[in-house]
């Protein structure tokens, strides 16, 4: 039987590695893959848990983000096309019409 | 047995993480980021969920990620290489997230360790799932519905073409501070 | 009829009304806003039909509930020592009215609807007897202010504008920090939380505690009177308001401050209060002598009686932290000479300004040839700010120096200098201006004096001699608030001052006639209650709490125990 | 009318008013009739109450009438209450007669001026205020007479307000008055404080019992004194009267020689209770009016206007007023001052004339000879002269005496007092020098001036005349107001006075003058006097203007020096004027500067941090989210 | 088999505001797609349906706890709710002329704001983690989507970007840390969570989940140095949309919080939490206050203001309190009222097609629009917090608790940045009425009568809470002390 914080390390280290995705690439997709990679480590978590405390209830909890993620996905990438329609690139450091 | 399918696929998962995040092709890093939900699904079977493992696999290597890949390919990105991103930005990036990830596993290894291993069997079955959706959680789950709609309203809102050409008004943009300011 | 909410009242709801007026119909606006300004006035003389002499107490006591949660009401009250500021109030009003009568083009409406308001607010800040309320006032009357000056302004109105609002709000803000620790520390002791000023007249704070709330309290006034180094906003609004603007500021607005000091800060903090006198009075008398000496060299008449203004109200405050009957009695007083004097000073100026589009003294010269009225109008006022006996600056002046003479010579002997110097100052105003050879060709044929501005100037006159030749109409009514004011204090102090009493003699042995450490005023020491504040014609505490009764011997005995330390 | 006597200022000052407001529009006639009557009413209800005081309070108490209560507050106020009592009285009768003579006199001066109503406004003003200055029965309400007065002066010497100078001096006057006022609030002050009152019964029934310690009193004494140099023109304050002389000349009769200046005198006078408990503050005020009597004495010496002449010679006069009140003979002072009052008067008013025959003309280098031309003028002058210079028998002779003996003889300070006579007697050597030197120059002589003013040179009407006479009458036989006690017995001056100031010489002696000294005295500055006139004459009454240029050139440096008064108004200029000015320019330039920048420089530092931090707001995304980040590491590593 | 839905009794009472939103949305679709032509009756219908929902919520709404725990009703988040459906009143009718006048009204725009008020409503009442996070999820969807709604203007799309990445980037903060704190807890049902927090230790992992937690909602919240894309997004979103932003979704986080710290409140003298709260209340003051110094575009301008006012909210809830819960919805309130306010009179701006939004653009405007120029006037004035607008007596408050509450330094930081927020609200006014416009560039406004009465409601709102504010202090007080004290 494998001990439950070997899951979490794994999805620790799943998060980091996501939010440095989001850090480092400027593809806006790229950088909305590795967000989904965070949320994913997350689940990871949820479900190590639930499991530890024979709990359903994290389960379910890992059952809504799916729908969450589902969502976002839909809005973000239309956002993306929206954007690509705008300027021909998803290089998000190309949109920074606005600062300061 | 399952420690070695666990270190494999923990491996596989982490290595894919790291080239969907390094790799500078956006299809070979959703490519790889399905490899890393693959691993992920095996994981939740490691933890006694397959249904979750299934729902990994349909939800997400089988929806978002087509998503993704169509998206990629309606815009024809696949052959676009990303240009490098400012030194100090990627520097910080890696070095604060190193950090972070060290500072984390740490914490994690020293006080989210359970002594106890977990009771088995887990019976969180497609039935026990399924009727708490049904009892308990008939509220949210009502709710996602709106979610989704909003998600689906939303995407059509936006993804639809520009009517009129005003495509250029946004470019004029605010003024920035001039001389002429009150003391 | 509560009179004295339909006092704040009736101006805004003039204003309202003006502001539904088709915006060409000029005379329409400027004979209603007069009109109405003048009913205010006619109505505020009600407070004097009705007035109790001998009370000290708050009089024509109304009281609302209004926040009940944090105890905040709804309530006013006026004493002695608000009477006459109020009454000056309503009085300058219709006489800013009746001198812009026709200087005024550029959006006449919006401007007296700015005004009303600003009466109502000054108004109000008089009569509040709640903390929270006074604030609100306070802080209302800028707006208007900040509106009148910012666009009715001069060439560089901006710029005063919003020196005037910072300034201000920088120390009232603070103020309002310290109202809430204040309450929220009288909630501490006595456990009913309040904003009444009555009630907090009772709560005594820890020395140090107190300390801060006085610095806050006091920082806030000091911008507001303004004292020495906190000056500098004076002039430049001065000079840059309008010709009414600077009349409301320097004859109602000012006092502000100095009355927050005889409201607020004696009795709430007489321990820090007696403790810091010896700072606020060296301010003082530095900003006396340093407005008089700086108006001196000012090329400009305005930025000139902005000094001057700097100067006159050094003394108020002078004569507030002198801490006696004699001296807080003068520097009410000549907060109201002060209002009159130098309002009619601005008139003048603008009257004049009007005329040759310019303030600056050397673009004069001679003009009394060609503007005789005028002329002796000015004298007469210049006189009256001078100090001239039998006017009515003399006699605020002189109450405040005797006074101050009493607890600190020195400074009234140094304060007495601003004397010679303002016979200095105004009077090589009035011979740049008015005499000597005509040498600009402009200045051969001006205008002389209009009727509005005559009649507006003509009431001015009447009290400066009035205030001059019977001061006692204005001081018998201020007189037994004033009393009851240093009586709470000596009260309050009591406790405190046996352990003082070393350092205090000390003190005695540097000035012959000044004892902190005795009561000021020889009325036996008896705690302060709202009770104590009765009106016994309501029978009803400010507060609006339950009928008290009055008891025996709240009103002091009449001997001051300063009337000639020698007999 | 003795409870009326509050009618007595208020007329004048009701012809005020209707000058002031009427005047204008309605004519010279008008004008003349109010102001005459203004002027006139007032010294016959004087007189009257005079008679009746003399038959109700024989004794000389005072007679106090209440109108109403100006103001007090805390224990501090005072009356509006006049009271009569001899000195008042004095006081009160040479001020209403005086004042009505010279009304008379400005009728027919002032008459070509366009100013006319708005001159006699003032006049009738300057009345009222100096009547309450008599009257008032409280320093508090005197003080409001003595700055009325002063206002009036300011008013009247820059009466000609087109020029440059009048309004000039008519400043400095009120200015240097206002120094001298400074010390009377003090004095006023302390009097409150440590009396409880300034009513004068108050004060000298405390002072004589002894509530007061010296200490207290000389500092009270000093600064009333201070007060009264400011107001009567002693060193230090004098610089404002010799400037004053731009305003008319009736006006330099009245206000700057016979009233207005005596102010002070009477002042010291009416505290002579507090003076006589402090023997310093009594040597003080000797010394500075014996050095004030010399010192402007030595500057008349060579003046050129005929106007200054007179001022200085009335700084001097005012000087030898200082040294009687000092040295204790106060009755001597009072004395001195009314036959001053004759004669001065009628000096002034004489030079008015002249000026007025020689159309405007005052520099007396351009007169000469006009004795014959003038006839009335010269004789009155000359009687005037004569009453001045002291020499026997008239007006300023007794008085002059009476004062220098006290001198002579004071027991309060007696060393000084020689010196202090010494000072005295060397200036009324002067006086008579310069006097006679003045009568030279204008009426002897061939006449120096131009064709036209000699073709315009005319004896001035009545109404300038008569009053000369009046004025010159009086100032022969004024000296019999009060002879020296050793030849007349009957009542006096002194006696009269003898309920408010002790008598000089009599039956309860303070100062002990035998008649021998006092004759001694006597022919001393007698032939002191005499020798000034003869010195005169001898240098001026043939070479007119050749001794004055020999002079220049025998010593020119002290003969500028003379001319230009000493230099004091340069060297005031230098010490007091332009440091204050200075600092004022500091003040204003560099420390608003100060505080203005401090409050700037908060402003633009918070601005400063607003530009560096909207900087981190690149608007590329991915910063945002490393800020978000970071501040999420940032936060774990201080909170865990 | 059956299921037994939990479904406690009275539950359609209970989330008939909800339902009667989210159907709402779904008709003004349907009804736009089938009747293109009808556009104009879309936003008095949306109306309706906010006002029938507010109706629901007096009449029928009564408190509990449904749902297995997870849905609590009570008095404070009908309040809280009212606020919500205030702010999407205002931004429906500023909204109008302004979508029509762009040329992009559409049955979405409607929909969606219903239905992201929906979920804030379920952040408000959500007593589990599951649903705040739910309604968060559908909240965030809403906005990206009327952020980007203006889909010609690249700004706008460009927002929607910004928000879209940071909010999802933020949200597997918010997922992660409740993740950790369920590891902790076993539970993610905040009052069982309080359970816990009350029997054990705190480790610091927890104190990490805390932060990342924090995180995450101080991003919703624009909470420095969380704050840097708010300018951006106000900035590019259509103008009625961004003050709706600017105020709503705070107000839903900022109960949240309040829920969150309520429960943590036994835990808190082991842990230096508060302290974070409390820096991130101080930096947003100081930040937004400064920054917003230098800005001539109205829009970022207000963003800033929005950052530091958050500020000014959070130091009230650094302890939980009946008054200070009381304050936060006071200000909500004030602050929904003014904001929207502000925003919508920017919205009315117009200049040859494009909607302008710098200080030059409002030059003279107090003498032109007489009635905009006032209204904005007062939004300034009640903004800066000066008498007798809402916006005194509401920071009044908040200082008032937060000196009660013993942060008294934190209070005078927060007084002294708003002497500095004074000068920059005033300089609008300088520019209202003491600047003539640069000349020949006079901006002419566009607003009818939805406009107008909504800037009526929130002038009349502003002044009636400022004169009379006892009421509403009554209400926000007893709800809050129901609130708190089961």
């Amino acid at each position: 039987m494998i001990p439950t914080h070997w899951f979490l390390i794994l999805g620790a280290i799943l998060f980091t590695i996501g939010v440095c995705g989001v850090l480092t690439r400027r593809n806006g997709i790229t950088m909305f893959m590795s967000i989904e990679l965070m949320v994913n480590a997350v689940n990871l978590t949820f479900i190590a848990y639930a499991r530890q405390f024979d709990q359903v209830h994290g389960i379910m909890f890992v059952f809504f983000i799916l729908a969450i993620a589902a969502a976002e996905a839909a809005v973000g990438l239309a956002i993306f096309i929206s954007l690509f329609h705008h300027r021909q690139t998803i290089d998000v450091d190309e949109a920074n019409l606005m600062h300061w | 047995m399952e420690f070695v399918i666990f270190f494999f696929f923990a491996t596989v998962a982490v290595v894919f993480a790291l080239v969907v995040v390094l790799h500078r092709n956006p299809v070979v890093g959703a490519l790889s980021l399905v490899a890393t939900f693959f691993s992920l699904a095996v994981m939740y079977v490691l933890l006694e969920v397959p249904f979750m493992a299934a729902l990994q696999i349909i939800v997400y290597a089988g929806a978002i990620m087509v998503l993704f890949l169509f998206v990629i390919m309606l815009l024809n990105l696949q052959h676009v290489v990303e240009p490098h991103t400012r030194p100090i930005q990627q520097f910080l990036g890696y070095t604060t997230t190193a950090a972070f990830g060290i500072g984390l596993v740490y914490f994690i290894a020293k006080y989210g360790v359970f002594t106890a291993l977990p009771a088995s069997p887990f019976r969180a079955d497609i039935r026990t799932i399924g009727f708490r959706l049904f009892e308990a959680y008939v509220f949210p789950f009502e709710m996602v519905s709106i979610l989704l709609l909003a998600a689906i309203v939303g995407a059509l809102v936006l993804s639809g073409r520009a009517v009129g050409s005003r495509a250029e008004i946004g470019t004029e943009l605010s003024k920035q501070p001039g001389s002429e300011e009150i003391r | 009829m509560p009179l004295l909410s339909t006092l704040i009242w009736l101006p805004i709801v003039a204003a309202i009304v003006l502001a539904f007026f088709p915006k060409t119909a000029h005379a329409a606006i400027r004979g209603w806003a007069l009109f109405a300004s003048l009913a205010v006035f006619v109505l505020s003389l009600g407070l004097l039909r009705g007035w109790e002499d001998g009370q000290a107490g708050f009089q024509f006591v109304e009281s609302l509930t209004w926040i009940p949660q944090w105890g905040i009401t709804y309530s006013l009250g006026i004493d002695g020592i608000s009477l006459w500021l109020v009454m000056l109030t309503t009085f300058l009003t219709p006489i800013i009215f009746l001198a812009g009568w026709n200087t005024l083009k550029k959006h006449p409406k919006e401007y007296l609807i700015s005004f009303l308001i600003m009466e109502a607010a000054m108004i109000g800040a008089f009569l509040a007897t709640d903390l929270l309320l006074f604030y609100i006032f306070f802080e209302l009357m800028l707006l208007p202010m900040y509106l009148v000056i910012g666009v009715w302004g001069g060439k560089n109105r901006i710029y005063a504008a919003v020196k005037f609002f910072l300034f201000t709000i920088a120390g009232s803000l603070l103020m309002l920090l310290a109202i809430i620790y204040f309450a929220f520390q009288a909630y501490h002791q006595t456990g009913i939380a309040t904003f009444s000023i009555v009630e907090l007249y009772g709560v005594q704070l820890l020395p140090t505690a107190q300390l801060l709330v006085f610095f806050a309290f006091t920082l806030a006034f000091a911008i507001k009177v303004p004292l020495f180094p906190l000056h500098t906003w004076l002039p430049d609004a001065h000079v840059e308001a309008p010709t009414g603007g600077s009349m409301i500021l320097a004859g109602v607005m000012l006092k502000m401050g100095t009355y927050g000091f005889l409201r607020f800060v004696l009795p709430f903090f007489p321990e820090a209060s007696a403790r810091w006198a010896g700072l606020m009075i060296t301010l003082a008398v530095i900003g006396i002598i340093y407005g008089a000496l700086v108006a001196w060299v000012q090329p400009d008449m305005k930025k000139l009686v902005a000094y001057s203004s700097v100067s006159h109200l050094g003394f108020c405050v002078l004569g507030i932290f002198a801490l006696n009957q004699t001296s807080i009695e003068g520097s009410i007083l000549q907060m109201v000479n002060h209002g009159i004097s130098t309002g009619a000073l601005f008139l003048l100026v603008g009257v004049v300004y009007e005329r040759r589009h310019t303030r600056l003294l050397a673009d004069y010269g001679g003009i009394g040839r060609t503007m005789p009225v005028f002329t002796t109008l000015f004298v007469i006022s210049v006189l009256s700010s001078v100090g001239l006996p039998g006017i009515n600056g003399f006699v605020g002046e002189f109450l405040i120096l005797a006074g101050t003479f009493k607890t600190s010579p020195i400074a009234a002997v140094l304060a007495a200098t601003g004397v010679i110097l303002a016979a200095i100052y105004l009077l090589w105003l009035v011979q740049k201006v008015f005499f000597g050879p005509i040498t600009n060709e402009e200045n051969r044929n001006i205008p002389d004096i209009a009727w509005n501005e005559l009649a507006a100037m003509v009431p001015l006159v009447v009290f400066m001699v009035w205030i001059g030749v019977h001061p006692n109409t204005f001081l018998k009514k201020m007189e037994p608030s004033v009393r009851h004011l240093i009586a709470t204090m000596n009260t309050q102090r009591g406790e405190v001052m046996v352990a003082e009493k070393s350092d205090e003699t000390k003190r005695d042995e540097a000035e012959p006639a000044a004892d902190h450490s005795r009561p000021l005023n020889s009325e036996p020491n008896r705690p302060l209650s709202a009770a104590s504040i009765i009106d016994p014609g309501t029978g009803r505490s400010p507060g609006g709490s339950l009928p008290l009764v009055v008891p025996a011997g709240s009103r002091p005995p009449a001997s001051s125990l300063h009337e000639g330390v020698a007999r | 009318m003795l409870n009326l006597l509050w009618l007595i200022p208020i007329i004048p000052f009701a012809g005020f008013l209707l000058n002031g407001l009427f005047g204008k529009r309605s004519g010279k006639g008008f004008v003349t009739a109010v102001a005459t009557l203004a002027s006139l009413a007032p010294a016959i209800l004087g007189s009257i109450a005079t008679f009746q005081y003399n038959a109700r309070y024989p004794n000389g108490e005072r007679h106090l009438n209440v109108v109403y209560e100006w103001f007090s507050s805390g224990g501090i106020g005072a009356d509006i209450a006049f009271q009569l009592d001899p000195l008042s009285i004095v006081m009160l009768l040479v001020v209403t007669w005086v004042g009505f003579l010279i009304h008379v006199y400005s009728i027919g001066y002032m008459h070509s001026d366009e100013g006319y109503w708005r001159y006699f406004a003032y006049l009738n003003l300057f009345l009222a205020a100096m009547l309450i200055l008599v009257l008032g029965s409280s320093y508090l309400f005197m003080f409001v007479g003595w700055e009325g007065v002063g206002l009036c002066s300011y008013l009247l010497i820059g009466f000609y307000y087109r020029t440059d100078y009048a309004p000039a001096a008519g400043k400095k006057a009120f200015i240097v008055n206002r120094i001298g006022d400074f010390g009377f609030l003090i004095a006023m002050f302390l009097m409150f404080a440590y009396i409880g009152s300034v009513d004068y019964a108050k004060v000298s029934q405390v002072a004589s019992a002894g509530g007061l310690s010296t200490g207290i009193v000389t500092a009270i004494c000093l600064l009333l004194f201070l007060g009264a140099a400011g107001k009567s023109a002693q060193i230090p304050l004098y610089v404002w009267l010799p400037d004053a002389m731009a305003g008319p000349t009736p006006v330099s009769a009245l206000i700057h020689a016979a009233t207005m200046v005596t102010a002070g005198v009477y002042m010291v006078v009416r505290s002579n209770v507090l003076y006589r408990l402090s023997p310093d503050a009594m040597m003080v005020v000797a010394i500075v009016g014996a050095l004030t009597a010399l010192f402007a004495a030595t500057i008349g010496l060579r003046q050129f206007d005929i106007k200054k002449v007179l001022a200085y010679s009335t700084v001097s006069q005012l000087g030898f007023m200082f040294i009687a009140v000092g040295v204790g003979a106060f009755s001597a002072g009072v004395f001195h001052l009314v036959t001053h009052a004759f004669f001065k008067a009628c000096l002034f008013l004489g030079a008015g004339s002249v000026i007025h025959a020689m159309s405007g003309e005052q520099d007396i280098r351009k007169m000469g000879g006009l004795k014959t031309k003038i006839p009335h003028t010269y004789r009155t002058f000359a009687i005037a002269t004569y009453a001045i210079a002291g020499l026997p028998f008239a007006a300023g002779f007794f008085s002059k005496d009476e004062l220098l003996a006290a001198a002579w003889v004071t027991p309060y300070f007696p060393g000084v007092g020689k010196f202090v006579w010494l000072l005295g007697t060397l200036a009324a050597f002067c006086t008579a020098f310069y006097m006679y030197r003045l009568v030279y120059l204008t009426f002897h002589g061939e006449f120096r001036g131009t064709d036209e003013q000699a073709h315009h040179l005319h004896e001035s009407p009545a109404s300038m005349t008569g009053p000369l006479w009046v004025l010159a009458i009086a100032s022969i036989f004024g000296g019999l107001l009060s002879l020296p006690h050793g030849l007349w017995h009957g009542p006096s001056l002194a006696t009269f006075l003898s309920s408010v100031v002790p008598e000089v010489s009599g039956v309860h002696r303070v100062i002990p003058i035998t008649l021998k000294t006092e004759l001694l005295i006597a022919l001393v500055s007698t032939l002191i006097a005499v020798a000034g006139w003869l010195i005169a004459r001898n240098l001026y009454r043939d070479k007119a203007l050749q001794s004055d240029a020999a002079f220049e050139k025998r010593s020119p440096g002290i003969a500028r020096a003379l001319e230009n008064k000493w230099y004091v108004d340069e060297f005031y200029a230098a010490s007091v004027v332009r440091p204050l000015e200075g600092t004022a320019n500091f003040f204003w330039k560099f420390v608003d500067a100060v505080i203005d920048g401090t409050a700037a420089m908060l402003g633009f530092i918070v601005r400063g941090f607003g530009d560096v931090m909207r900087f981190f707001q690149t608007g590329n995304v991915r910063n945002y989210a490393l800020m978000l980040f970071l501040g999420v590491i940032v936060f774990i590593v201080f909170l865990v | 088999m059956t299921l037994q839905p939990l479904l406690e009794p009275g539950w359609v009472n209970a989330i008939l505001p909800e339902i009667i939103l989210s159907l709402g949305g779904m008709l003004l679709i349907l009804l736009d797609v089938f009747f293109p032509r009808a556009k104009g009756t879309l936003a008095p219908l949306t109306l309706v349906i906010f006002i029938a929902a507010a109706w629901a919520e007096n009449l029928f709404v009564r408190g509990g706890i449904f749902f297995g725990g997870t849905y609590e009703v009570s008095a404070l988040t009908m309040l809280f709710d009212l606020t919500f459906l205030l702010a999407g009143m205002l931004a429906t009718l500023f909204a109008r002329e302004y979508l029509e006048r762009e040329g992009i009204e559409d049955g979405g725009f409607y929909g969606l704001l219903l239905w992201g008020t929906v979920g804030m409503m379920m952040m408000a009442k959500g007593l589990d983690l599951l649903i705040i996070v739910l309604g968060l999820e559908i909240l965030s969807v809403c906005i990206f989507v009327l952020v980007g709604f203006h889909r010609r203007m690249p700004v706008s799309n460009e927002a929607s970007l910004k928000y879209f990445l940071m909010g999802a980037f933020s949200t597997g903060f918010i997922l992660y840390g409740i993740a950790l704190f369920y590891g902790a807890t076993a539970s993610t049902n905040i009052r069982t969570m309080g359970q816990w927090f009350a029997t054990n230790q705190a480790t610091p992992l927890l104190t990490v989940a805390f932060v990342l937690l924090m995180a995450g909602l101080g991003f919703k919240l624009a909470l420095a140095p969380f704050h840097p894309w708010a300018p951006d997004v106000y900035q590019g979103a259509p103008t009625p949309v961004a003050g709706w932003l600017s105020v709503a979704p705070k107000a839903a986080t900022l109960i949240v919080l309040v829920r969150l710290f309520d429960a943590m409140n036994p835990i808190l003298p082991q842990v230096s939490w508060m302290s974070m709260v409390a820096a991130l209340a101080i930096l947003s003051m100081i930040i937004g206050n400064a920054v917003a110094i230098v800005q001539r575009d109205l829009k970022r301008m207000l963003a800033y203001s929005g950052i530091a006012h958050v500020g000014y909210m959070t130091i009230a809830i650094l302890t939980i309190r009946a008054d200070s819960v009381a304050a936060v919805a006071v200000y909500a309130i004030t602050y929904a009222l003014m904001n929207i306010g502000a925003f919508g009179v920017i919205s009315l701006l117009m200049k040859n097609q494009n909607d302008p939004h710098t200080l030059d653009d409002i030059a003279g405007l107090g003498f032109r629009r007489k009635f905009y120029g006032f209204a904005l006037a007062i939004c300034m004035f009640s903004l800066a917090g000066l008498p007798p607008t809402a916006g005194f007596i509401s920071k009044f408050f908040i200082f008032k608790t937060a000196i009660e509450s013993g942060h008294t330094m934190i209070a005078l930081v927060g007084i002294l940045t708003s002497i500095v927020s004074v000068y920059y609200y005033l300089r609008v006014v300088y520019y209202l009425y003491m600047k003539e416009p640069a000349d020949g560039y006079a901006v002419e406004t566009v607003g009818g009568v939805f406009a107008t009465g909504a800037l009526m409601i929130s002038i009349v709102g502003i002044l009636i809470i400022g004169m009379y504010p006892s009421p509403l202090f009554q209400a926000a007080g007893n709800a809050a002390r129901v609130f708190l004290q089961q």
